[in-house]
């Protein structure tokens, strides 16, 4: 087997027997989001630290309730999952945030000429159909000034944004900078894109994050502690080094198409941090600002307590 | 007269178990216009398979057979043929059973006829039943009906009053008598009772075992209409006599 | 025989999912499961108050779905089985192609569906239709040639027509075969249509799930699974209750 | 009757599968069709070739959830079966059930499923055995209902206990049903353990089929569905081969 | 002799399509042990109903049924029991459907005598054919054996040679009053011919039409054993005509 086996350590130390039985559960398909945790893995960073940790890859559906139950101790999710797991009063904790500034935005094919949300109007937004999702559209069409009632919303359901765009069912779609959108280039394909990020504060919120559950930050902090010395260290290292980052990636997830993880790797490396003093950083006024947001537009009942939403405290422990 | 039927050298072997049985070896039967035709012979000998061959239902045999002249192979000739089993569907009740025939020519008009025959038949009262509420002779009265009702001119009739007590069998021999003059059937007709063979006959064929061929050919030379009286003949009692000599 | 053929006593029934419904009250109570883990029955049927208009309007449309899908199958199926009983070489030809109908996740090949078919109502009968005809069609060809031969023969001597031995002897024949994968059919027809969503839609109660679910909302995502369950046996039960219409015969041997 | 029952003569069909993957060739190459839109079979073939190993490591991980699942489903479904027909609470008990547990989407209860089993081989049967199970119990409890009445009461009065009736009559008599019903699971089982690992898992054709869908590789993807498919078939015909073997008496009347 | 059967007053009426259907009205029957007992009557007239309630198929029914002097509500009396029908399994073939009486209870070591009586029964080289591929004199054959492999002493017979040739059925006749005198049985035999009732029975019972009771009840003095030359002795051509009075 491939992922069966247990990891090679460079560093001598084998896994298995002794160690600490650790689940972490991806939010989707492995990409290089998870960069940080397969070197973790392979490198022997968790090893180390005396875990042996399984990366479970989720069905269609979120995992969140996999972590709040405990039934995986870690996860990847991301700030809105983080605040509507709290609001309806799932535990959910974020440790840290995996990429500073959030990577996605509005793409399209060039000759649509779309290039500011203003362009948006009387054009076809393909999106999966969730309504924060088409507030949000409307929202950054609002803020340039247009008429958010023009832009024409279509549900493609789980059509992807390239094939819907070239059969010409949608004109435009979120999609993510480091995935979608190398693809596209990788295809030939080239786009205008907008960075959502840039666009507007509210919507430059942290995804992905790690989280845990309270839990384990309560009643077993060492563990939180173990778990993301190693998994820190595998980001620094996807920082420092994206190529042979991405072969560890690739080793565990050879499925992936090879071409797309290592541009995707290398266009991550600078993101993962960024403008942060340290990886995995997170602000309580990004938690707040959006969350604010929500529950102005009515998708949370009630505001959360962002500050026990997310720590801080289990990052650069390793100095 | 016109001959209906003619089997000449009729064979068959049903291939089954890697082992072939021989049922019937050069058999040769004739049927003339308007005649009733019986066949007797042993158990298993192979009478039903004739019947079958000649309905069409077995098409793997060796021999001639002509119907009106015309080779059986070629014709497509329809037959008002009553197997063995009663073969009622179990989802019609006894009337669209009945009627089945009627259904299929896209006939619909003959329903007083079809309503006084039920009468005759002693059905009435248990039209809306379904076979399976009704008892074997009653069956076997339906099946009857529903062969007179597919109007060919040959009728072939397979054990037909097997399960009727001897009142209503002399019922029905009496309305199938009636039926062949009145209607100008012919009949090939199997029957074990040999008494029922000569009352109705004007040939017998008596069939040897398994591979069957005719042992014996015997003209009932008694006039039509008949009446029940020629029972009691003594050349009634000889006829009776040849056949049994025949059949041990 | 006065009971329902295959369902059992409805009363019982009814009480068994009752009792089932008590006893999950009181292990979430007692037990003090977590709402997001699973909602109590209470909490559920909170729901169904709170988010009931909501969970109306995405019915009516998955309703439609449903009933348009299921019927449009029933026809799809009806005439496949016809084909593939009166023609060995249709059936030669098409049975790998229904299997394999059957063996390609819906879920990979709904946005394909999407960029083939476009969005809007198309694909979605087209998904519903894919998982509804398949258990029909299969029983009905099974049904269609598991009549007395016998029979055939008697009706072939009457002369008559293929048409006349299909309506007369094969159709009824296969009833009992037909209804069990119209049973079938019906307790995934309305799945089919939540699936049928996959393929980009603005209501219906897929869409109602998947988002209750991405916002974490389990209870609504529990109310809205009771629905379509509510749906699917309404729709079994219809068919159950047909079929008791047309078997009746069946009563004695 | 040398014939496959019902799946027709399999010359037929491979010739009807080739003509088919050839238009679809000719097709994608003469219309260009792009491959992320459609891969042409050769491209899919390719992906065969250069992703070999992996999709045989993923098929075997897939493989075994499938016989698991389908050997336990099969299991499952002629206990229910016995019991659902030899008593008549139980039967109006459970049937509800039976059809709730269609009725409810698979792919959002997964999380939840690994919330109660955890990770692992169990929950990943559960979802396999839910799949499967269905279509054997429904028709196998049809057809343990439709035998003929006479020959159960002459079996009475042999003294046959109820066993030896189920046994010697019901039981033969449910075959063509129980096998339509086994053909129907046999096209949803490698489906069903796809699905199964939505529960969270390692490898397995669904992970891989996630994977180059997510990357984009539609090639991949349709490769693993290829895959799919051809089990699906594989066990299809296995279950057609021993219903020959069973149904041998049907020969005639 | 001890009585084996006693049927005092048995009613019976079948509820079918809202109309009810009266067959049979205090019907008297009484069987003696080991003796050979005939009904006849009327097609439909509820011969067979009488069979079926006596083997426990029909529980509707009014009156009391003793068999060995129990309620037969309480005993669970095994009759051998052959119903008109051949119900033969048409997945077994024929050796296993002769043989289900004894697969069900568990004799397995008969196989000699199992093996002769299908010889004498003129089945040989037919064991591994199914039902469908042999002839129906030969199914009721296989019926018959069957019913005798039930190993029970009163045995119920609802036409059993009715599809029988006349050589094959003196054959049979022979064999069940060999059976009679040798395993003691008792025998209630239902039949459409006079003759064979008269030749077999030590008493025939004529029933009327629906609803059906006894008209006549007709003791045979012929002794034990008989033998084929009674058949045209005097005696019995007015056992035969009083019967055949009766009936009309
Ligand atoms: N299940 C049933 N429902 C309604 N009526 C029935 C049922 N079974 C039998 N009958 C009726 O009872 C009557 C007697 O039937 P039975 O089979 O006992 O006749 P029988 O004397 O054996 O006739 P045969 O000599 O033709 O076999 C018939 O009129 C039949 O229609
Ligand atoms: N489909 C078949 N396969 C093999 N053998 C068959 C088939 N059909 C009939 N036979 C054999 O052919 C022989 C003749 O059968 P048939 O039914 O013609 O006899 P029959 O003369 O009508 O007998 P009976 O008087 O008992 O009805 C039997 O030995 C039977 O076993
Ligand atoms: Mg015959
Ligand atoms: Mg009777």
């Amino acid at each position: 087997g491939i992922e069966n086996t247990p990891s090679p350590s460079p560093d001598g130390t084998s896994s298995g027997a002794g160690k600490q039985k650790i689940n972490f559960v991806l939010d989707w398909v492995p990409n290089t989001n998870h960069t940080g945790i397969y070197v973790a893995k392979i490198k022997g960073y968790f090893s180390e630290e005396g875990l042996d940790v399984d990366i479970i890859q989720p069905g269609e559906s979120s995992a969140d309730q996999l972590v709040a139950s405990n039934t995986a101790q870690f996860g990847i999710s991301y700030q809105e999952g983080v605040t509507f797991a709290r609001s309806s009063g799932a535990p959910l904790v974020s440790l840290a945030a995996v990429i500073q500034h959030n990577t996605s935005g509005f793409g399209s094919f060039k000759d649509k000429g779309i290039v500011s949300p203003m362009d948006f109007e009387g054009k076809k937004y393909g999106g999966w159909g969730s309504e924060v999702e088409a507030a949000m559209v409307k929202q950054v069409v609002r803020d340039a000034g247009g008429d958010p009632d023009k832009v024409q919303i279509l549900t493609t359901g789980t059509a992807d944004f390239l094939q819907a765009s070239e059969t010409g069912q949608i004109d435009f779609a979120w999609i993510f900078e480091g995935w979608d959108y190398i693809n596209a280039t990788n295809k030939g394909v080239e786009l205008n894109y907008i960075d959502l990020g840039k666009l507007s504060d509210v919507f430059d919120y942290y995804t992905p994050v790690i989280v845990t559950n309270e839990d384990n930050i309560n009643n077993n902090p060492e563990l939180v502690q173990k778990f993301m010395r190693a998994a820190e260290k595998g980001y620094r290292f996807a920082i420092e080094n994206p190529d042979e980052a991405a072969e560890c990636l690739l080793q565990l997830a050879p499925e992936l198409d090879r071409e797309l993880v290592i541009k995707s790797q290398q266009f991550l490396a600078s993101k993962y941090q960024d403008d942060a003093p340290y990886w995995g950083m997170q602000k309580k006024e990004v938690w707040e600002r959006y969350m604010n947001w929500l529950y102005e537009n009515k998708f949370i009942d009630a505001p959360i307590d962002v500050e026990k939403a997310f720590t801080n405290d289990f990052l650069q422990t390793a100095k | 007269m016109r001959t209906k039927i003619k089997i000449e050298n009729l064979s068959k072997t049903f291939k089954a178990k890697k082992k072939s049985l021989e049922v019937l070896k050069n058999l040769n039967i004739e049927l003339y216009e308007n005649q009733f035709v019986s066949l007797i012979g042993p158990s298993g000998c192979g009478k039903s398979t004739i019947l079958r061959i000649l309905a069409g239902l077995e098409k793997d045999f060796s021999g001639d057979i002509t119907v009106n002249g015309e080779s059986i192979k070629a014709s497509s000739f329809q037959f008002g043929y009553m197997p063995q089993k009663d073969l009622l569907m179990p989802w019609r009740t006894v009337y669209k059973n009945i009627i089945l025939p009627l259904e299929i020519n896209g006939t619909q008009d003959r329903k007083l006829e079809v309503e006084n025959l039920i009468k005759e038949f002693g059905l009435q009262g248990f039209e809306n039943f379904y076979p399976g509420e009704i008892s074997g002779g009653m069956k076997q009265r339906a099946g009857i009906l529903r062969t007179f009702l597919m109007d060919s001119d040959i009728m072939l009739l397979d054990e037909p009053f097997g399960a009727l007590d001897a009142i209503t069998r002399i019922k029905m021999q009496e309305w199938l008598l009636k039926v062949l003059i009145e209607h100008k059937k012919t009949v090939l007709f199997i029957t074990h009772d040999i008494e029922e063979a000569v009352f109705l006959s004007d040939r017998v064929y008596v069939l040897s075992d398994r591979p069957a061929h005719v042992i014996k050919t015997l003209d009932i030379g008694f006039p039509r209409p008949r009446n029940r009286e020629m029972l009691s003949s003594r050349e009634f009692l000889e006829y009776k006599d040849i056949l049994l000599k025949a059949l041990l | 025989m006065k009971r329902f053929r295959n369902i059992g006593n409805p009363l019982y029934s009814s009480i068994a999912v009752v009792v089932f419904i008590i006893i999950w009250e009181i292990f979430t109570r007692a037990r003090d499961i977590k709402e997001y883990i699973l909602p109590a029955p209470s909490a559920i049927l909170n729901e169904f108050i709170t988010s009931g208009d909501l969970l109306l309007h995405h019915s009516m449309v998955t309703i439609t779905e449903t009933v348009l899908g299921f019927i449009l199958g029933l026809v799809f199926a009806i005439l496949l089985s016809l084909l593939m009983s009166s023609f060995k070489l249709f059936r030669s030809i098409f049975y790998p192609f229904m299997i394999l109908s059957q063996t390609v996740p819906i879920i990979v090949i709904a946005p394909l569906i999407t960029v083939w078919f476009g969005i809007g109502l198309i694909p979605k009968l087209i998904v519903c239709v894919l998982v509804v005809f398949f258990p029909i069609a299969l029983n009905l060809t099974e049904g269609l040639s598991s009549y007395d031969k016998d029979l055939e023969e008697l009706l072939m001597c009457m002369n008559a027509s293929k048409l006349q031995i299909f309506m007369k002897l094969k159709l009824p024949s296969a009833l009992v075969h037909f209804f069990s994968g119209l049973k079938i059919a019906a307790a995934y027809a309305v799945m089919g249509a939540i699936m049928s969503e996959w393929t980009g839609a603005e209501s219906g109660l897929g869409i109602f799930l998947t988002r209750s679910m991405k916002s974490f909302r389990t209870a609504a995502m529990f109310a809205d699974i009771a629905i379509i369950s509510i749906f699917s046996i309404l729709l079994f039960l219809l068919i159950s209750l047909i079929e008791k219409k047309f078997i009746k015969w069946n009563v004695k041997g």
